[in-house]
Formats: structure tokens, C-alpha cells, sequence
């Protein structure tokens, strides 16, 4: 199984652990991402605010250099990366006039966009093309006793996904369960996490991420699985002040790859779970015949 | 003491045509037919921190009141989570007006005066053109220094944390072919500069 | 082109109408007038304001008159509208009404061009083709079909109640079908009824037992339409009669055998309870059910499924033999003369907008099962309690459930702001709880519907105005522990809210049912895109279909409440009725007719014709087409390849003329 | 290719139950729409002579244009069925003449798809516009200037048209002997 892989500027940073659990996890499952070459930001929703013209150019110049690179999907973990691409894969299509200021200036860097590139999430990937059977194959450390609430955020399943729900998605409670462990019930988990408000407003932004923190407590979840990088640093990072501001809510945050590759019985700082604020409590002790 | 105003709205209150221009940009054409049933404030998990609701900004933008809109602090709280444009009965791309609303904003530097997400919004499009890449604690820190010093000195203990964590990467990322990336955006300023055009 | 035709000299007189500013204000008309009076055989030209009028009907008669003319040609709106009156203008003045020919410049010309010049080019161009078509017309005689009297009725709610009784009591033959077990529809689930919360039962009942007692109606229930054919007077329809296992002559409703059933306890959902109650395989739909016979439930009764069962039910009805499980479903065809189709329509799916958490959240009903709830013979004798047990303190009612959205259905439901603040008053009635309606707009537009808003208003019930965003059970405050939150934009406040309540009523709009397109197919009906039944005019023939002969009535035209779908029930039966009085009905003569001395006998038109109206004469080895048959199709003539098949009104001449017109001008 | 104010002309023939009845919808609804087709209304499509849209090209039709019922909501149950098989064989035989396929077009509106009519009538005209004039009574009169006898040579192209116009009213006879 082969795609092109756009990491997004997130994976290379902040969210950095993201990309160290994905890697492996792809590997050991005998999927192939090749990075795309010389990719740029995506230009997330802050680029958008400012230009649109300009967004769509920015976005569109991945594509093309996806088109470029082959007929594989394109596979990116990134919610606004997976968003944005989408966006502008959809607005190219609907909207001449977008598609003409886009194709001008692919043009005047000697590339071309024909509109063929299919933007995939990791987890579309997992359930429909791998598919849980085999990723079942592989678990030789089930979960087990793990209690996780399962949050996707909003950019995944919003408003261009198609292989979810966009109210109640479930691909990734799906996989949890595959990967052994209890998946609890969590009626957030597509509410906002504040975006980058948590950073600039902070009285609102980090209130929603209180608010998701407080209910998987509630919950009784032991941690929290994310699929989005952004969301992973607001809930993980912010807790000081927010324990300031509304008291406790501590559960640590973690990428569902982690998790995968935790079960995948990979050792947990290969997995880049070391880089959490607030630590993953270890899994109970490895069953003695694994 | 209560301070008393005049709230009424003159027509020469309103700037025709803003409403028109607006619909005009792609994707929010369908404002239209936008019944005010308040659905989109109601998802909305910040229209609790606005000063006009989602509903009452497609309220002003359709009876042109330019200012109202441009002045408020709603346009900068959406966190583009798109609820209120999947929800909407009517299918109005909501999140889609607010980034049009950010941009003549933007673009007529009317908004509030040091109020954060503008400027990262301007410093996050620098980098870009800059980079072609983010690297996030770089454009977090220009955003303190160029907003408010006390909230850069408040989050020192973050700093220490991502250092700790190793997250803080300050060596600027960048991609290969930036000239032709700049190249490309500004052979997109024309229309993106004045984005009612691209309609 | 010359002036003496084959049917003499030809003197045409063309008319143009304004009809006020609709047409006149894009076609120049006095332009149109002048053009067409210097084409050849046009005697009389003239533009007027209102041809429809009495004095521009008029005109046409003196014109007919004093100018001996012998063809008109009308160029006003669409023909559909007033083709009838302008031949009976042309008759009145003396001419056969068909040398006459009407041009379409107001519904296919002046409301969509934009262009005056245009427009008015166009609207030659299609007078034009009317004039050269005009003179080849003949004189011709309407054909009369004589008109079967019985009327068949579909769909037992109380649209097709009204209907059957009201056709039934002018005298004439019924047959009511209905596809349940009971007739009464959706009314007969409903507790009291808005605007004058008058008891459902009390005024449903008795229609349903005059229709049962009625000599002029044949009840069939748990019966369906398989099969129509015919047409307008004559037609032939096939029914379908599920067996109950029951003889309806011989049960007399006591109900013994349900107690003897071999299940002690009901088992399947009750359907008249919207699921809220539990009953056995063998059944009475509902207390006032009509025919009031008990019915088995083939998929359940384990005599049916199984054929090994004690058959306790057959002991329990001892000497009346009314059990009859060697009942098999049988074929019935019946001959009726016009079909009244009141098929209703199907409740919105609650579960699919997950956000109001409807099967997710126990104490989130829709608007029918309250319905149930309040009434005093369902499933708690008229107690409003959670699934729990226990009284609400607080009902949140929300509104447009399926409905004004794009994402869902479009259309508004009509029905449903009445419906709830209905409710919401039983409610406080039968409560303490504090009832808040969540609302788009208020729509109360029917006779002391205004004053029953205010009613529920006085009565406290609160009102927000406001399409909830979602329900969910997650608190935020203390008061919201252990309650659903309804989150919603209090828009006229102009701030969000979070509304702790016990209970939620959502109010599922109105669907068409889910096989309206069959059942469309069947009666030779149009559906609107939304799947309702379409009307042949939507102001001037609501209640015909382009079918003659096949009328709508009730929700399946369109959601209405409950004095809407009488009206229009009453409204089709008087349709029904004038035609079945009348007894016949004059025939559109535009059939087709063998030219025999070029008919070369190939007899490759007898199989195209769809009523059999084409025959092969072995003797004079021709086709021979029977007029009464014929429908005016013209798909045999044009597949005649020796070009020997005509058809009155649409000549190949006239068509080729037309054609040479329509191009002639640009 | 021709000049611009060049307006392409649309012969249409709807059916009177359905595609009359949205045209007519159509109206009613305002909606706007070019104004080149003139519609010929006939009780079914099966009425649809493939003489008749000949005819109409022969004449100096662009384009013509069939409206029918869905098929399976045929008023009179099969007719259009009738006319596609027709339909299929006529696209041929304009392919043989050397006349786009595109110039003649077959659409199912049903009588409340209003909307179509408008859509359907639009793409029809910047179809034909696209193909340019089909300009057929002018070729046929360059071509019966080459097959004719010098003398009548003389004539003017519109006059030869006529002529052969006049004849083409009896082709149906002659085609069918």
C-alpha cells in the first residue's frame, strides 16, 4: 500500500510526536508514504483570513506537486491540513474563478493542478484500505482495562470529510476497540477545542478545552485520544492555567497512533509519548505470554 | 452611573452594496436565503464570547452594515470549527462569510487595535510567504512581542515546558523553492487582494 | 401563398392580447398585430387588452360576423388555461370551434424573456406558425364518452372518509380501500384537535361508522390498488385483499380470542400507540376500529408463521366460525368511472437529525407519541410520564423537525406550530410542568388560529424564538444534572441559552409516503420534486390531476391540517360527482384515423397503440383505428411508413406549416 | 467563427402533459431564459415525426429540441419509448448528412420540473451557438445551383431554396415509395 505523504507544518513542530508515532506505525504495517517533495504550509485558517486567493494558491501548489509525484493518494494526519487541502480541492472544482487565479499561478512556476488528487486522513486510511482484521493481526498488547475517550475534533469530520459522521463519527471508536481497549462514551468529542483562540483569547478558548477536559474526567476516561495536533497541545499543554482559572481537570492527551503503537507493543519513547505535559499513566504490566 | 446611547440606525448608517459584495465571494453566495433561525449561534461553541451573534452578523452583512460587522469581535472569535456551516438549514458556508469578513477587515485595518488573532493572522501569512513553512514557537513569540509583553512573560512557564518537552524549535523551517512560492502568491495578489473580484 | 385553400377561401381574423401589463409590457402587441395582418388570408388583425373578457370574446363574435371570417387565431396565454373558452367563444359566433388555434406568448414568451425586442420577435415567429397552421384546420365533432357513475376512493383517512361519504350520500356507489387493518389515518390517533380542542374521537367516530353502515359504500380494509387501467369514465381497477384470517361477517368484535391467544401478554409494538404499547399477533387495531374486527398479524401469529399452534383463538370464538386461517389473499377487479386518491403521507424520521437524540435519549418522543400519551385510552390512560415513571417538571416542544431544512425536507409542514401549541396546552392541562416551545416563526394562519397562539401565550407556555442546535446530557451548571439541555440562540433575546428539561417533543414533519412514486405511476399521476402528488392547476383545478378522471385529496397533495383535507375531500367528490352526473364526457377530437386507400396493410402500427384501438382488417387487409379507443397520442401516425395514418388537430400539414411559421420570422 | 449578433434559431417539440405543462410551469415561476426556441406543442413525443425535425433543419433550423415525459410517466403509458428508438435511429442518419449529433437533443421534464425547462433551453443555445449557423436551406440551394440547368442558375439562392422547399413538402411520399 502506497501514498504520498504531506506531514503539514505541525508534525514537524509541535506536534511532532504525531508524526514519530505515525512513521512507525504505517511501517509496521506495511504501508508505504513517501513525503511529498519540498511541500509547503498548507495555510491553515489563519491564511484564509487574510487572502483567499492567495490561501487557494498556497494549498493548491501541494496538490499539484501530489499530482506531480504519482497516482497515489495523498495522506496527510494534520485536521487543517486535511481541511484546507479539501477546501480548496472542492472550491478549484466549483468556483471558476478560483480555479483560474490557481491555475495562473501554478502556471508561472511551471506546474499544473487537473483536479485528480484524493486527500485522505490516516484513519479513512486504517479502516477502509488496511481495514481492522489486519491491524487486529498485529496487536500483541491489547489494551486492555484502558479507558479512552476518543475525540476528533472538528476539521476532520467538518464539512468535507466523507468517511465519517460528522456528528457521531466512529472510525476512531472502531479502532480503539480493535486495539483492545474500553472506549467510553464521549458526546464531545466534535465539539471545538478552542483552535488557536486558547493561545489568543485565552478566557474563551481554553474554557472549551476545560470543558472536554472536565467531561472525559467525568467520564471516568484515563486518557484522551486525539487525532489533530492542535487539539493534542491545547489539551495537553494548558493545564496550569486552566486549573487556575476553573480548577483540575487533569487526564493526559495522547495521538490514537501512540496508542496504536503502544498496542503494537512498540516501547513507549520510540512513540514520542515522552513529550506529553502530562504523562500517559503506563498500561497495567504485559500479559506474561506476549 | 449608567451610560445612556442612541442606538438607532440611520440609512445612512449602512454602506450599500457591502452586503451584495459580500455574497459575491465564492461560497457565500448562499446568504441569500438565510432565514435567521439562529442555528448557527446555537452550534457555535464561542457565539457565548461575541458581541454579535453568528445570526446577527448574516443579519447586518445582508442590510449592509459594513461597520457594525468590521468593528465586532465575532469575525475574530470563529475558530473555524465549521459547526454552524454544517448545521445551517440553509447551507450558508458561514465559516466561509466570517473569512471574508476577516479579510476586508484586514485589508481596511478595521479592527480591534491590539487584539491578538489579526496580527497572528498577518504574522502567520509573513512567515509563509517568508518560509513557505510555520514553525510555531517562532510566530508565537513575535505574536507576545507585538501584542502584550505581560502574556509572553505569563506563559514563561510554557516556554520552559516545551523546551523540556522538546517541542521548542526555534530553527526556522522553511521549504526549498521559496522564490517560486513567493512568485506564486503574488502573481495571485491581484485578485486575492481584492477577493470580491475573484467572484 | 394563396388565399383559396381546399376548404374554400380562407379568412383569418388573429387577435393579440395584452393581457394587461403581463404580455403588453414585454411584447410590442400592436407591432405583432400589424406584422400578422399583411400575411396572406388574414382579414381581420387586432391587439386588445383582455381577451378573455366577455367584450373581447365579443369582438371575436361580430369580427366572425361582419368580416365573414372562418378561422381565429388567439395569441394570449397558455392554452392549458383557456383553450375551452376561446372555441366556445368561436362556436358562439358561429364557426366550428376547431378553426380556431391558440398562440402561447404570456407562459412562454412575455414572463420569461427579458428582452422586449426579442419577445416580441418571438411572439411573431409563434402567431406566424399559428396563421399558416390555422388554414388547414377542418371542421370537426367532439366525440362523447359515457361516464361509469361509481367512484372508487383511495386511503381510508379522513380525507377519503370525507370523500366516500359525501359521494355515497348523492347516491352513487363507493368503494373505499384502504391499506390498514382500520380506517381513521392519522386522526384517529389524535388525542383533541386545534383549533377548538373538540375530542378527535368524537367527531372521527361517527363518520367512521356511517361509513361502515353506508348502503352505497364497499368497505375493503388491509386491502390495496395493485393495478388501474382505462381511462376517465372507464376504468378498470384491480384490488388486492390481504387475508386477517378473520371473516369481517362473522366476528362481532368481542374479542375472546385475543384473550385466549397463546400469548399471554402483548409481545409486537402497537402500531395505532406509535410503538408505546405492546399487543398479541392477533389483534383490534383500536377501540373504535372500523370495521370493528380483530385482525392477525401474519408475521407473528405462530398458527400462520408455523402452521403448529393450539389455536386457542378458534375454541375462544366457539360457534360463531368467525377464524378462517384458510383465508388466502385474493385478486378483486372492480369497474369505476372516476378514482378519488387520499393516500396521505408518511411522519419525518425523528432519528435523522441525530442532534435532537432522538432513540438515543428515552424521554426525547415525537409529537404523535405525546399524542398517545394524553390520550385517555392509550397506553397510560391519558398520564404524561417519562419512561421512568414519573411526571415531567419541565417539556421542551421543538418545532420544524424535518421540515425548512435543506438538508432534510425543504417544505414547511403546516400543521406542526399548531400541532405542538395544541400540546403544549394539554400539557399544562394534564400537568404542573413548564412547557417551552422552540420555534423558527409561528405560522397561524387559519380561521382562529391567530387567537389560539394567543391562547397558549396567556396560558404561560413559554416561547423561544430559535432552531434548537442540538439536545444533548452533559451538564454545565447544577440544575442541569441528571436533565437533557437544549442549547439554542434565544434570537429575539439575542444571546444563547442552555434549557434544562425532563422531556422533549419533537415535531416530525410530513413526508409523502414512501411508495407515493408507484402509486403515481399506477393512477397516471405527476409527482412536484418533493414527491407530493401534483395538481393539474395550482389555483384553478387543485384538486385535478393532468389524469382525467383522477382526483387528490389530503396530505398526499401537500401537508394541510385536518379542515383543509376535508375541504379538498369535499371539493374532488363534487369534481367526481359533476362528471358522474353529467354522465358523459365531450372527448378532445384529436384522434387518429386511417387514410385506407394508402394503407399498405404492413400492420406495423397495430402493436404500437397502448389501449388497442388499432385492429387489422383481414378482409380489406387495412388497419382500422376505433375513435372511442383512441387517445390522441399520435405515435402510430408518426411511424407509419406509408405516411396513411392522420390525426385530427395534428396534421402533418399543420405541423409542417407550424414548423415553416416558427422559422419564417427571426 | 460567424458574425455575433448571429442568434442561433430552435425548433422544440414538448409533449402536452409534461414538458408543455414545465413550460408553462416555467412561465408561471418567471424564471428567465433565452428566447431563441419556439416551441410546437403535440399531444406526446411519440407524435415526433423524425420528418418533422428534418424539415425543421431544412428550413434554416440551428437545432431542434424534443421534450418528453420520464420514461415509465409516458401519459399515454409507452410513447416516449416509441421516440427514443426513433431518436437512435435519427442521431445516425444526421451523422451519415454530416449534421452534429448535438444540433437535435432529447430531454425527459416532467410538468413540475419548471426549473429544467430553463436550464435545458439555456445549455441547448450555447450548445448550438458553439456549433455555429447550420445555415441547410443555403447549402441546399449552392447544391441545387450545381446540379441545375445553367439557365436556372439565375435564380436567387432564396428562390431556388423556395423551390426546393415547395418539393420537400412531398418528400414524405417519395421517401416512403
Amino acid at each position: 500500500m502506497k501514498y504520498s505523504y504531506f506531514p503539514g507544518c505541525s508534525l514537524k513542530g509541535l506536534g511532532r510526536s504525531y508524526e514519530e508515532s505515525l512513521l512507525p506505525v504505517m511501517k509496521h504495517l506495511g504501508v508505504e508514504l513517501t513525503e511529498l517533495n519540498d511541500w509547503n504550509c498548507c495555510g491553515a485558517t489563519a491564511y484564509m483570513s487574510v487572502d483567499e486567493g492567495k490561501a487557494a494558491v498556497l494549498a493548491a501548489r501541494n496538490l499539484a506537486i501530489a499530482e506531480q509525484a504519482g497516482p497515489e493518494d495523498l495522506m496527510t494526519p494534520c485536521s487543517a491540513c486535511y481541511l484546507v487541502l479539501n477546501k480548496t480541492k472542492h472550491n478549484i472544482a466549483d468556483y471558476p474563478a478560483i480555479n483560474a487565479t490557481v491555475q495562473r499561478a501554478l502556471g508561472s512556476a511551471r506546474l499544473a493542478y487537473r483536479g485528480s488528487v484524493k486527500v485522505r486522513h490516516p484513519l479513512d486510511m486504517l479502516i477502509n484500505d488496511v481495514g481492522l482484521d489486519v491491524i487486529k493481526e498485529k496487536v500483541v498488547r491489547p489494551l486492555k482495562g484502558l479507558k479512552v475517550a476518543p475525540y476528533y475534533g472538528c476539521q476532520i469530520v467538518r464539512p468535507y470529510a466523507t468517511f465519517d459522521d460528522a456528528w457521531n463519527p466512529t472510525t476512531m471508536d472502531r479502532l480503539l476497540a480493535t486495539l483492545g481497549a474500553e472506549v467510553v462514551h464521549y458526546p464531545l468529542k466534535t465539539k471545538c477545542c478552542g483552535g488557536s483562540l486558547t493561545g489568543t483569547v485565552p478566557e474563551a478558548g481554553l474554557r472549551l478545552t476545560y470543558i472536554l477536559l472536565k467531561e472525559a474526567v467525568r467520564r471516568g476516561a484515563d486518557v484522551i485520544a486525539t487525532t489533530c495536533p492542535l487539539c493534542q497541545f491545547n489539551l495537553d499543554a494548558y493545564h496550569d492555567q486552566i486549573n487556575q482559572r476553573w480548577g483540575p481537570a487533569r487526564i493526559a492527551t495522547v495521538y490514537f497512533t501512540q496508542l496504536m503503537g503502544l498496542a503494537f507493543g512498540m516501547p513507549a519513547e520510540q512513540l514520542g509519548l515522552k513529550r506529553n505535559f502530562i504523562p500517559m499513566k503506563p498500561l497495567p504490566a504485559p500479559l506474561s505470554k506476549v | 452611573m449608567m451610560r445612556i446611547e442612541r442606538t438607532i440606525k440611520y440609512e445612512g448608517d449602512r454602506v450599500r452594496g457591502f452586503g451584495k459584495e459580500v455574497m459575491g465571494v465564492p461560497g457565500c453566495e448562499q446568504l441569500w436565503s438565510c432565514i435567521q433561525c439562529g442555528t448557527c449561534s446555537g452550534t457555535c461553541p464561542l457565539s457565548i464570547y461575541m458581541d454579535f451573534s453568528p445570526r446577527q452578523v448574516m443579519a447586518l452583512v445582508r442590510a449592509d452594515f459594513k461597520n457594525e460587522v468590521l468593528r465586532s469581535h465575532t469575525v475574530w472569535l470563529c475558530a473555524s470549527c465549521y459547526a454552524c456551516t454544517t448545521e445551517c438549514p440553509r447551507q450558508i458556508r458561514i465559516t466561509d462569510i466570517m473569512y471574508a469578513l476577516k479579510q476586508r477587515a484586514i485589508q481596511e485595518g478595521i479592527y480591534p487595535r491590539r487584539f491578538p488573532i489579526p496580527v497572528l493572522a498577518k504574522e502567520f501569512y509573513e512567515m509563509v510567504r517568508r518560509q513557505g513553512r510555520i514553525t510555531e514557537m517562532l510566530l508565537v513569540i513575535r505574536l507576545f512581542l507585538k501584542t502584550d509583553w505581560f502574556a509572553a512573560l505569563g506563559s514563561w512557564r510554557l516556554g520552559i515546558g516545551m523546551m523540556r518537552t522538546g517541542r521548542f524549535e526555534l530553527r526556522p523551517e522553511h521549504i526549498e523553492r521559496r522564490a517560486e512560492l513567493a512568485g506564486m502568491l503574488d502573481s495571485a495578489g491581484a485578485e486575492g487582494g481584492k477577493p470580491k473580484e475573484a467572484a | 401563398m394563396n388565399t383559396n385553400h381546399k376548404n374554400g377561401e380562407v379568412r383569418i381574423g388573429f387577435y393579440i392580447c395584452h393581457c394587461g401589463h403581463n404580455i403588453a409590457g414585454m411584447v410590442d402587441c400592436p407591432a405583432v398585430a400589424q406584422f400578422i395582418a399583411k400575411l396572406p388570408g388574414v382579414a381581420v388583425s387586432r391587439d386588445y387588452k383582455y381577451m378573455c373578457s366577455d367584450p373581447g370574446q365579443e369582438l371575436i363574435q361580430q369580427d366572425i360576423r361582419e368580416h365573414k371570417l372562418n378561422r381565429i387565431v388567439v395569441a394570449s396565454c397558455s392554452p392549458l388555461l383557456h383553450e375551452h373558452t376561446f372555441r366556445n367563444a368561436v362556436a358562439a359566433g358561429g364557426l366550428n370551434p376547431f378553426f380556431f388555434q391558440m398562440v402561447n406568448i404570456r407562459e412562454h414568451d412575455s414572463w420569461v424573456h427579458t428582452d422586449r425586442a426579442e419577445a416580441t420577435a418571438k411572439a411573431k415567429a409563434l402567431a406566424h406558425a399559428a396563421v399558416s397552421r390555422v388554414r388547414f384546420h377542418r371542421a370537426l365533432e367532439t366525440t362523447r364518452v359515457s361516464i361509469n357513475p361509481d367512484v372508487l376512493v383511495v386511503g381510508g383517512g379522513i380525507a377519503g372518509i370525507h370523500a366516500a361519504l359525501t359521494v355515497a350520500n348523492s347516491g352513487k356507489k363507493v368503494f373505499l380501500v384502504e391499506r390498514d387493518p382500520s380506517i381513521g389515518g392519522h386522526m384517529a390517533q389524535f388525542d383533541k384537535t386545534f383549533p377548538t380542542l373538540d375530542c378527535a374521537a368524537c367527531i372521527l367516530t361517527p363518520k367512521m361508522s356511517a361509513v361502515r353502515s353506508h348502503e352505497n359504500i364497499t368497505l375493503w380494509t388491509y386491502s390495496e390498488v395493485v393495478k388501474v387501467e382505462g381511462y376517465v369514465g372507464n376504468y378498470k381497477v384491480t384490488v388486492k385483499r390481504r387475508p386477517r384470517y378473520v371473516n369481517e361477517d362473522l366476528c362481532a368484535g368481542c374479542m375472546e380470542c385475543i384473550t385466549a391467544c397463546v400469548f399471554k401478554e402483548g409481545k409486537f409494538p402497537d402500531e395505532f400507540n406509535a410503538g408505546l404499547s405492546k399487543r398479541k399477533p392477533i389483534y383490534i387495531p383500536f377501540a373504535q376500529a372500523v370495521p370493528p374486527v380483530v385482525v392477525i398479524d401474519p408475521e407473528r401469529c405462530l398458527q400462520v408463521r408455523t402452521g403448529k399452534c393450539k389455536k386457542t383463538c378458534i375454541e375462544a370464538c366457539a360457534d360463531r366460525h368467525a377464524m378462517d386461517f384458510s383465508q388466502k389473499e385474493e385478486l378483486v377487479e372492480i369497474q369505476v368511472g372516476n378514482i378519488i386518491v387520499a393516500t396521505g403521507f408518511k411522519l419525518f424520521d425523528a432519528k435523522r437529525i441525530p442532534q435532537y437524540g432522538y432513540g438515543q435519549f428515552p424521554n426525547v418522543v415525537t409529537a404523535l407519541e405525546l399524542e398517545r400519551l394524553v390520550n385517555s385510552s392509550g397506553p397510560t390512560a391519558g398520564e404524561i410520564v417519562l419512561r421512568d415513571g414519573r411526571r415531567p417538571k419541565s417539556v421542551g416542544m421543538i418545532l420544524c423537525v424535518g421540515s425548512r431544512d435543506v438538508k432534510t425536507n425543504r417544505w414547511c409542514s403546516r400543521t406542526c406550530c399548531m400541532h405542538s401549541m395544541k400540546l403544549a396546552q394539554l400539557v399544562r392541562e394534564h400537568t404542573d410542568a413548564d412547557v417551552t416551545v422552540f420555534y423558527m416563526d409561528i405560522r397561524a394562519p387559519g380561521k382562529g388560529y391567530e387567537e389560539f397562539y394567543d391562547k397558549s401565550l396567556k396560558e404561560g407556555i413559554q416561547f423561544v424564538r430559535g432552531r434548537v442546535a442540538e439536545v444533548t446530557d452533559w451538564a454545565m451548571a447544577p440544575e442541569e444534572e441528571g436533565k437533557m439541555v437544549i442549547r439554542v440562540e434565544d434570537t429575539l433575546a439575542g444571546f444563547v441559552r442552555r434549557i434544562p428539561v425532563d422531556m422533549i417533543v419533537l415535531a416530525a414533519g410530513m413526508e409523502p409516503q414512501a411508495d407515493a412514486q408507484a402509486v403515481r405511476r399506477m393512477f397516471n399521476m405527476s409527482c412536484g420534486t418533493e414527491g407530493w402528488f401534483l395538481e393539474k392547476h395550482p389555483k384553478l383545478a387543485p384538486v385535478s390531476t393532468f389524469t382525467d378522471g383522477v382526483f387528490i385529496a389530503g396530505c398526499c397533495q401537500g401537508p394541510k391540517d385536518i379542515p383543509d383535507s376535508v375541504a379538498q375531500a369535499g371539493a374532488a367528490a363534487a369534481e367526481a360527482m359533476a362528471l358522474a352526473d353529467k354522465g358523459y364526457i365531450e372527448q378532445e377530437p384529436n384522434t387518429a384515423y386511417i387514410i385506407e386507400a394508402d394503407c399498405s396493410g404492413c400492420k406495423s402500427c397495430v402493436p404500437l397503440c397502448p389501449y388497442t384501438a388499432i385492429t387489422f382488417d383481414e378482409a380489406k387487409q387495412k388497419a382500422q383505428i376505433n375513435g372511442a379507443l383512441c387517445k390522441g397520442c399520435g405515435t402510430c401516425v408518426a411511424s407509419c411508413p406509408s405516411g396513411s395514418i392522420g390525426q385530427n388537430l395534428f396534421e402533418d400539414e399543420e405541423i409542417f406549416s407550424e414548423i415553416e411559421g416558427v422559422l419564417a420570422y427571426v | 467563427m460567424s458574425d455575433p449578433k448571429w442568434q442561433p434559431r430552435i425548433v422544440a417539440f414538448f409533449c402536452n402533459w409534461c414538458t408543455y405543462t414545465a413550460a408553462d410551469l416555467a412561465g408561471v415561476s418567471r424564471f428567465k431564459y433565452a428566447s431563441n426556441v419556439r416551441v410546437i406543442r403535440l399531444m406526446c413525443s411519440g407524435r415526433v415525426d423524425p420528418q418533422f425535425i428534418l424539415d425543421a433543419l431544412a428550413e434554416g433550423a440551428d437545432g431542434v429540441l424534443i421534450g418528453g415525459c420520464h420514461l415509465g410517466d409516458c401519459h399515454y403509458s409507452e410513447g416516449n419509448y416509441k421516440t427514443v428508438r426513433r431518436f437512435q435511429m435519427l442521431q445516425r442518419l444526421l451523422h451519415d448528412m454530416g449534421i452534429e449529433e448535438q444540433r437535435v437533443r432529447l430531454e425527459w421534464i416532467s410538468a413540475s420540473e419548471g426549473e429544467r425547462v430553463k436550464t435545458v433551453i439555456n445549455d441547448m443555445v450555447e450548445q448550438v451557438r458553439a456549433l455555429g449557423p447550420l445555415n441547410l436551406p443555403q447549402h441546399r440551394a449552392e447544391w441545387d445551383r450545381e446540379t441545375a440547368h445553367p439557365a436556372e442558375t439565375a435564380l436567387p439562392a432564396e428562390a431556388a431554396g423556395g423551390v426546393q422547399l415547395a418539393g420537400q413538402r412531398a418528400q414524405p411520399e417519395v421517401a416512403h415509395a
